[in-house]
């Protein structure tokens, strides 16, 4: 048996060490040079110097809010560790790394106080070292500006505990809290006024901002005071918002040698030019909920089971992905990267669907209402048609229509109001207490999942978060996605996979199941 | 229309043409080219449905084949026909085109009598609005339209319509006044005929040969709006097909496969061409002068 | 004299009246045709966390609660006095938002312009000169069929020969919306071409009407008659005539162009205020909209002014009238 | 006298393309020739192609047409053969042309002086002083009042008479052996068209320069050439010495078209039973009038439009008794149209001056009974504009008949018939649009409309000016017959003063609104009151006169 100590010591540092790694305790951690995570790959000689430039087609949705490109926020895409770091990073295999954090632990079992141990010697951009008051004054600002509803929902206070560390205290239990603090928003950045923090451009991350149009595009340089030592390889970054023709013109004719999200039907326009693809395990799943407060057929569970059974997946990631059999979703906003993620028996099953049907009434098929959706992929369309199709041959007719994100807002709202029409959601790749936490329905909520299945997931998952044991946790996040599945309260449509192309020059350049969590320090080109 | 584009049927045809305006007008190579290609835009327009007789959204087959008997122009990116998808691909655009500029020329013509035959103050009033209107670039013009009528094809209708109906007024008053200087409507005038009956039978049988050409040339630039909103995102939306967004779409794979943007781009431009090249040559033939055409 | 001075002192005064009513119907399109700016601006899911009343206290915060003649005329006079406000969130000043932007599309635009009307003036001559005739036929073949290619068409096909294949240009514009103007001017060249290909055909048939007109003309006929050349004829004689019908179409070919520009800075990613109101269409930011409908008008309305003041100066007969009216 | 041929006109023919595999021939085989300092005339109806031939003389032809054959010599040298420089330097230089329409043959945005000075730089024809005195020479030649004035101002700021003598000094700008003149004076009034003809008559003289006069104009060609040339159809049916063709016309065309010409002397008798003391049908005692602002003029948001200055009327009384004609007779702004109009009731402001047969009739026809309306009719100068392009023949003579006397369509078909008998027109035009009539016929049918409401008064407002001379003396032939069948009363408006004594009872003279002179027909032809009515009958006598008398180069 564990002592109650070890036990939390462990539970601190499992999340450090990455999956073949050792248990590794934080001294030798700071000890080494490089964390573990940022290891090379075997055989590789990386070479210093040069200059990426990419394009992306998947702009940051806040950007048009304002005109500060220098602020995390408003960044021009979701990429943010290249000028800036948070205290935690995903990594590929969704591990839990200690990026500007050392370390952490919950302080007791209780799960609501935190404490981190920030890296020592990390220098701003400004030349500033960074210390827990800057840690602080972030992560408050980041509360008061709403930078993430994971850690609004939850924080309560935070303090520093000496020049390196702070401590956080939480309004209820979370035993996966760290998580939360690895959203790409939540950037430490140099302590300053309220109204001048986060709005100058400086972090600590591996490129130095040196101007940014957040419409367009952002030119940054080495960070030669990297407290990744040796990093990063390249001098020069640069970043462009395009759409995905105009990304296939750039990478054509050289001015890009790498672009982020392409459209994975336009694969070859990449590689028959030469451009290398990498794609991610996963990506973004897209979600269709359905409400229940109006007395539509989707209220029976065997029709939404139904609908669920007729989605024909595996044809979207045939036709779109090139890639049949390669992803997995249940219904929930998990997808087959988590760990504690438990698949459907049968993903795709129309008969069995049509056999629902006709159980619940509708041996001949029936009609959806309508359902609208902005595209945030250039693909989402190609796999909006699919899906169409793939129902329509279980009998299930439904108008799957793009809306320009101009008017949509107000057209859902219009329609959505008391009334209760399906609503698409994109819903990014994170860990289950996230994840699952979504499927909560909030009290102030119109249209979101209701009835006794509802009630009993909401406790379960109160439950959830707070128990210290992570098998048993694990176990109830399974018990968790039974209910959902038992329910289907919501709909995964299809997932995507982020890829990316690149010239083959450029090495080490990976595409992250978590869009936002890529990151620049390890890539370099072969000149 | 149809048995026009025959060869052998078209001398026959001809000699039987009792009006000399249209028997000239058909004795120009460049006007039945323009006669045949709108001819065909039409019978694809209205006949669509039965010439391509896959649905244009079902998955047909596998993604980018090349063409063959069973796919025409061979299958889109995602495995649909797209033959069918280019039939279908002008017929929307051009229905809601032609309701939307039949609506407008319809306002347009009330109200450019009014303001050319009343004048006055009301002329004054319906010209200073027009002048406004007219002063917002088109296409912003439409995007505040749609913000306020919303995003539906049924209401690119009247989003079309307003946005047709101030150059159509500016024609309509400028003819209806130039008729009104007239002597026919003094003579109307000194009969004692009524307001009313003067506009119904001395004035509005001038204008028809204006409103055709009006009709004809406002509906293939509607066509060539509607896809340049496609093409922003602010018209017709996936997955019904539209030619703007087929080029858009087409230019994702513009360097493997170039003939996926040729196609759309080709019905568009033959459409205008075809329009242009009508009624160029049956305003030439009836004696409309080109300085009255908006 | 001093009753053409009048005569601009009306236009002037007329050219204000109409950028009014332009305003108002920007105002009753964007803020009070269905929903209202907080309705349209608060993102779908947030907006379900509002109750009535809070959706109340906003709209007083924002004064959409008071009645629309103070709510309109607030809205005129910021346009009128280029303030154009703040944003509805961030409550940045708008004018810094589409400041370059609107430089930007204005040095594509009068580029495009410059570019279209020298192309025109060349083209309209050589094809009048002999109508019907062998060139007139060619370049009026050639423009009819790029009027019939759409700007999206003609911008993409460009991007791909001349940027990708040719590599003369760059395919995607890098540059900053507030990069020096110089190289804003440059960045704008397959724009401009791109632009012109489209819109320069339009002009050209008003233009060749016009000369073909000028040309079958009685003093045209005794110009030649009296011995003199075809060319100085057509610049001398055929051509300031040949001109007011197209520069009366000003208005027009000026909001065209700006419709235009719109498509064609989207294809080519040009740093201009079309990125920009689409942006803003998408985040429904209501006072950018404003600004952006706004100064777009004014600027079609200015181009108009010039357009009449250059009649005036080719047509001796609009100045006496102006004497009389 | 002994003549050497400057011009040498041999088998001249002329085609204009009608189609793409069709031509029509304008001109057929035009020999003649003329000797150096000779005055030729080229007389015919429109379509003759009279025109063609003047501008075949500077090795022109009109866009669409071409020379298909012949030679055209002047002074040795085959003119349709030049091209390149020396066709520029032949133009305006070696001969010149003088354009009918001196408003639209002058550029509307060059000042006159800019017109000369650009062809004296073209010709190299200053002589030894600059471009701009040479023009204010010439301007002064052509006894231009201000020259230095003239020389500033822009085409539209001049008088007809004005523009006139500017396109002849344009003319005249390299001193041309050869000028042309093709209906030089048909757009100005009879008083500046004598004073225009004078002076080119006296620069001929001065110049010995070939003068060749097109017009359809027999008084103008017989004051103003020695020979003339009589086309019909693109031929010429007669040549000769103008006193022997005109006196002793050999062929029948030729004899119609000199039968055609309204001539002073013969202006009708009055009737005594026409002007006998009956009540007049139509009185207008001291009318004064002037135009208000216009509809839109004046309003702050129409900046561009034209307005000019207002015609008036001021104190015009007269009587018209049934079935008898007043002419008015006046030059362009007299006002005499404004007189028609406001008893047609087009323009209100009568102010209840003017009584229709005893009672007053109100400003606008709208605003009368519709009995009233019937009873006073009104014909338009151009019939192209008078009748709807979009009706039939049987519509538009219908229209009344349904309106004034409640006829059904097929009760009125009878009546229709009955009126185009009456006014000599084919029952085959029932169905025709006007654009498939002649001008002639085109006419005739706003007369058949007018007369389909059996009116007691017709107001007839130029009613013929545009119409050929044999086709004018075949409608007023008509008119006339009407007249007297009908009982009519015509109000007879023209410029035309034979046109208007030969139709007319009375005359009223008028001039700048106001009346000059108004008597019985008779006593203004032969003892008229007023020095402009003796001026306008100068100009028209002298014209009329002249036919037997040689011609003007002769009289200087």
């Amino acid at each position: 048996m564990l002592s109650k100590r070890d036990f939390l010591q462990l539970l601190g540092i499992g999340f450090v060490a990455a999956g073949t790694t050792k248990i590794l305790g934080p001294d030798i951690a700071a000890a080494a040079d490089l964390p573990a995570w940022a290891a090379l790959p075997e055989g590789a000689s990386p070479k210093s110097g040069g200059k990426l430039v990419y394009g992306q087609t998947y702009p940051n949705w806040a950007i048009g809010t304002s005109g500060n490109g220098k602020h995390p926020y408003y960044w021009i895409d979701l990429l943010t560790r290249s000028i800036w770091n948070c205290l935690i990073w995903v990594d590929h295999d969704f591990k839990l790394q200690g990026e500007l954090a050392e370390s952490w632990q919950p302080a007791d079992e209780s799960l609501t106080v935190w404490d981190f141990k920030l890296r020592e010697g990390v220098m701003f951009h400004n030349g500033r070292e960074m210390t827990s008051a800057d840690a602080v004054a972030s992560i408050n600002a980041h509360v008061a500006q709403k930078g993430s509803s994971f850690i609004n929902k939850w924080f309560n206070k935070v303090e520093a505990q000496g020049q390196y560390g702070i401590r956080f205290t939480l309004n209820a239990p979370y035993a996966e809290w760290p998580f939360a603090l690895a959203e790409y928003r939540i950037a430490i950045v140099p302590s300053a006024s309220p109204e001048l923090i986060l709005t100058d451009g400086i972090g600590t991350g591996p490129f130095k901002l040196v101007e940014v149009d957040n419409r367009r595009g952002f030119r940054a340089v080495r960070n030669e005071n990297y407290w990744l030592k040796g990093r990063p390889f390249l001098d020069e970054l640069e970043g462009y918002i395009v759409n995905s023709q105009t990304a296939v013109n750039g990478f054509r004719s050289g001015q890009f040698n790498a672009v982020f999200n392409i459209d994975p039907t336009t694969s070859g326009q990449y590689e028959s030019t030469g451009g290398i693809i990498h794609k991610s395990k996963g990506g973004d799943q897209f979600l269709l909920s359905l409400p229940k407060n109006l007395n539509l057929v989707w209220n029976d569970p065997r029709i939404r089971l139904a609908i669920s059974l007729a989605v024909d997946r595996d044809a979207i990631n045939t036709i779109v992905y090139k890639d049949p059999g390669s992803w997995v979703g249940n219904d929930t906003h998990m997808s087959g990267l988590n760990a504690e993620f438990q698949p459907r028996a049968k993903p795709y099953d129309p008969e069995t669907a049509k056999r629902l049907l006709a159980e619940a009434g509708h041996p001949s098929g029936l009609n959806l209402p309508a359902m609208v959706y902005c595209p945030s992929f250039p693909e989402e369309p190609k796999i909006m048609a699919i899906v169409a199709e793939s129902l329509k041959k279980a009998g299930i007719n439904i108008d799957i229509r793009e809306m320009p994100c101009d008017g949509f807002n107000d057209y859902v709202v219009q329609v959505n109001g008391p009334i209760g029409r399906p609503a698409r959601s994109l819903v990014g790749p994170r860990n289950p207490a996230i994840n699952l936490g979504r499927m909560v329905t909030n009290a102030s909520e119109a249209a979101g999942w209701k009835g006794p299945k509802a009630d009993e997931f909401a406790s379960l998952y109160g439950k959830a978060i707070a128990e210290p044991d992570e098998a048993k946790r694990t176990e109830m996040y399974h018990e968790l996605q039974s209910i959902v599945q038992s329910d289907t309260p919501a709909l995964v449509l299809g997932g995507r996979r982020n890829m990316l192309a690149h010239a083959p020059s450029v090495q080490n350049l990976r595409s992250h199941s978590q869009n936002w969590s890529s990151r620049f320090d390890d890539v370099w080109i072969n000149v | 229309m149809a048995d026009i584009s025959h060869p052998s049927a078209f001398p026959s045809a001809m000699r039987k043409l009792k009006s000399p305006a249209l028997r000239r007008a058909l004795s120009e190579p460049a006007t039945v080219f323009g006669l045949v290609l709108v001819a065909i835009h039409l019978f694809l327009a209205v006949f669509g449905p039965w010439i391509a007789t896959h649905d244009t959204s079902a998955l047909v087959g596998d993604p980018m084949q090349i063409p063959s008997w069973d796919f025409l122009m061979g299958t889109d990116q995602i495995g649909r026909d797209y033959f069918s998808r280019i039939i279908n691909g002008g017929r929307i655009a051009l229905m809601v085109s032609f309701f939307g500029v039949s609506l407008a020329l319809f306002v347009g013509t009330a109200l450019g009598i009014t303001a050319g035959y009343i004048g006055g103050r009301v002329d004054e009033i319906i010209m200073r609005i027009v002048d406004a209107m007219m002063s917002i670039p088109e296409l912003i013009l439409i995007a505040i339209l749609t913000l306020a009528l919303g995003k539906d094809v049924l209401a690119l209708i009247p989003v079309i319509a307003i946005v047709y109906t101030w150059g159509a007024i500016r024609v309509i008053r400028a003819k209806t006044i130039s008729l009104s200087m007239l002597d026919f409507v003094r003579a109307a005038e000194l009969r004692g005929e009524s307001r009313w009956a003067i506009i119904a039978r001395e004035i509005f049988p001038n204008l028809t040969g204006i409103l055709g050409v009006e009709l004809a040339v406002r509906i293939s630039s509607a066509v060539l709006r509607i896809s340049a909103l496609s093409f922003l995102g602010l018209g017709i939306s996936q997955p019904t097909p539209d030619w703007g967004l087929m080029v858009q779409e087409a230019m994702g794979v513009v360097f493997t496969d170039p003939w996926f943007l040729l196609l759309p781009a080709l019905m568009l431009s033959s459409l205008i061409v075809g329009v242009n090249f009508m009624v160029d040559g049956l305003s030439r033939a009836f004696g409309i002068s080109s300085s009255e055409l908006g | 004299m001093g009753s053409i001075m009048n005569m601009l002192g009306r236009r002037l005064i007329l050219s204000f009246a109409i950028l009014s009513l332009t305003s108002l119907i920007v105002f009753l399109g964007t803020e009070v045709l269905p929903g209202d700016a907080i309705t349209a601006t608060i993102p779908a899911e947030e907006l379900a966390f509002y109750t009535p009343e809070q959706l109340a206290d906003l709209r007083k915060e924002y004064g959409l609660d008071r009645p629309l003649p103070v709510r309109f005329l607030e809205v005129w006079e910021r346009l009128f006095t280029f303030d154009f406000g703040t944003t509805l969130i961030k409550k940045e000043p708008v004018l810094d938002h589409i400041a370059h932007p609107m430089i930007n599309s204005g040095i594509l635009a009068g580029l495009a312009m410059l570019v279209m009307l020298g192309l025109v003036l060349v083209l309209g001559i050589l094809a009048s000169l002999k109508p019907g005739g062998r060139l007139d036929t060619a370049i009026s073949a050639t423009t009819l069929f790029t009027y019939s290619m759409p700007d999206f068409v003609v911008g993409n096909v460009f991007v791909v020969i001349f940027a990708v294949w040719l590599g003369l240009t760059p395919a995607v514009i890098f540059a900053p919306t507030n990069a020096p103007k110089l190289t804003i001017l440059l960045a704008s060249l397959l724009p401009v071409a791109a632009l012109c290909i489209h819109g320069a055909a339009y002009q050209f048939r008003l233009l060749r009407a016009g000369m073909v007109e000028a040309l079958n003309s009685d003093y045209v006929e005794r110009a030649r008659l009296a011995g003199l050349p075809t060319w100085y004829i057509c610049i001398r004689h055929a051509l300031p005539v040949a001109m007011i019908p197209m520069l009366n179409g000003t208005a027009q070919f000026v909001a065209g162009l700006l419709s235009g520009s719109v498509v064609v800075e989207t294809v080519f990613k040009y740093p201009g205020v079309g990125s920009e109101l689409l942006r803003a269409l998408a985040q429904r930011e209501i006072p950018t909209i404003q600004a952006i409908a706004f100064l777009a008008a004014l600027a079609v309305v200015t181009a108009n002014f010039i357009a009449d003041l250059a009649i005036l100066g080719l047509d001796p007969r609009v100045r006496a009238s102006a004497q009389h009216g | 006298m002994e003549r050497t041929p400057h011009i040498d006109v041999r088998n001249l023919k002329l085609v204009y393309k009608t189609g793409s595999n069709s031509e029509l021939t304008a001109l057929d085989d035009i020999n003649f020739t003329l000797g150096k300092g000779e005055t030729l005339g080229i007389v015919g109806e429109s379509g003759c192609g009279k025109s063609s031939l003047a501008r075949a003389f500077l090795s022109y032809t009109r866009p669409g047409a071409r020379i298909a054959d012949g030679q055209l010599y002047v002074s040795g040298v085959d003119i349709l053969r030049l091209d390149g420089s020396g066709l520029l330097k032949y133009r305006g230089g070696r001969a010149a042309l003088v354009p009918q329409n001196p408003l639209s043959s002058l550029t509307p945005h060059l000042t006159i002086g800019q017109h000369l000075t650009e062809l004296i730089r073209q010709h190299n024809a200053n002589g030894g002083i600059t471009s701009q005195q040479r023009a204010l020479d010439l301007l002064a030649a052509m006894e231009l009042p201000d020259p230095v004035a003239i020389y500033k101002r822009y085409p539209h700021q001049l008088s007809g008479g004005q523009r006139q003598r500017v396109v002849i000094a344009a003319a005249l700008v390299a001193e041309p052996e050869l000028i042309v003149l093709d209906e030089p004076t048909t757009a100005l009034d009879k008083t500046v068209e004598s004073q225009v003809l004078l002076l080119v008559a006296r620069l001929q003289k001065e110049t010995n320069t070939t003068l060749v006069y097109v017009s359809h104009d027999l008084n103008v060609i017989a004051r103003m050439c020695e020979r003339v040339l009589v086309m019909q159809n693109g031929k010429v049916v007669e040549e000769g010495e103008t006193k022997s063709v005109f006196n002793r016309p050999q062929t029948e065309y030729t004899r119609t078209l000199i039968a055609a010409i309204p001539k002073l002397q013969h202006a009708k008798q009055p009737s005594p039973v026409r002007l006998a003391d009956s009540a007049p049908i139509l009185t207008v005692k001291g009318l004064d009038f002037t135009y208000g602002r216009p509809k839109n003029a004046g309003s702050l948001f129409n900046v561009f439009k034209r307005v000019s200055p207002p015609p008036t009327l001021q104190d015009i009384s007269l009587t018209i008794q049934p079935g008898s004609t007043l002419g008015v007779v006046g030059e362009s702004g007299s006002g005499k149209s404004t007189l028609a109009s406001l008893v047609a009731g087009l323009v209100d402001g009568n102010e209840g001056k003017i009584t229709f047969d005893g009672k007053p009739l109100s400003g606008l026809a709208t605003g009368r009974q519709r009995e009233l309306r019937r009873r006073v009719q009104m014909i338009f100068q151009d019939p192209a504009s008078s009748l709807n392009p979009q009706h039939s023949v049987e519509q538009i003579i219908g229209r009344p008949l349904q309106i004034f006397f409640g006829m059904t369509r097929a009760a009125s078909r009878d009546r229709i018939v009955e009126l185009l008998e009456e006014l000599d027109l084919p029952v085959t035009c029932l169905g025709r649009l006007p654009r498939q009539l002649s001008g002639g016929q085109q006419q005739r049918v706003a007369i058949a409309r007018a007369f389909a409401c059996k009116p007691d008064l017709v107001l007839c407002d130029e009613v013929t000016s545009a119409l050929d001379v044999t086709v004018q003396a075949h409608v007023l032939g008509l008119m006339k017959r009407l007249q007297r069948e009908h009982n009519t009363a015509y109000l007879f408006i023209s410029h035309d003063l034979p046109v208007v004594a030969d139709m007319s009872d009375q005359i009223l003279v008028l001039e700048g609104g106001r009346i000059r002179d108004y008597s019985d027909t008779g006593t203004i032809l032969n003892h008229p009151n007023s020095p402009y009515t003796r001026k306008l009958l100068e100009a028209f006598a002298i014209a009329s006169g002249h036919i037997a008398q040689g011609n003007l180069k002769n009289v200087i």
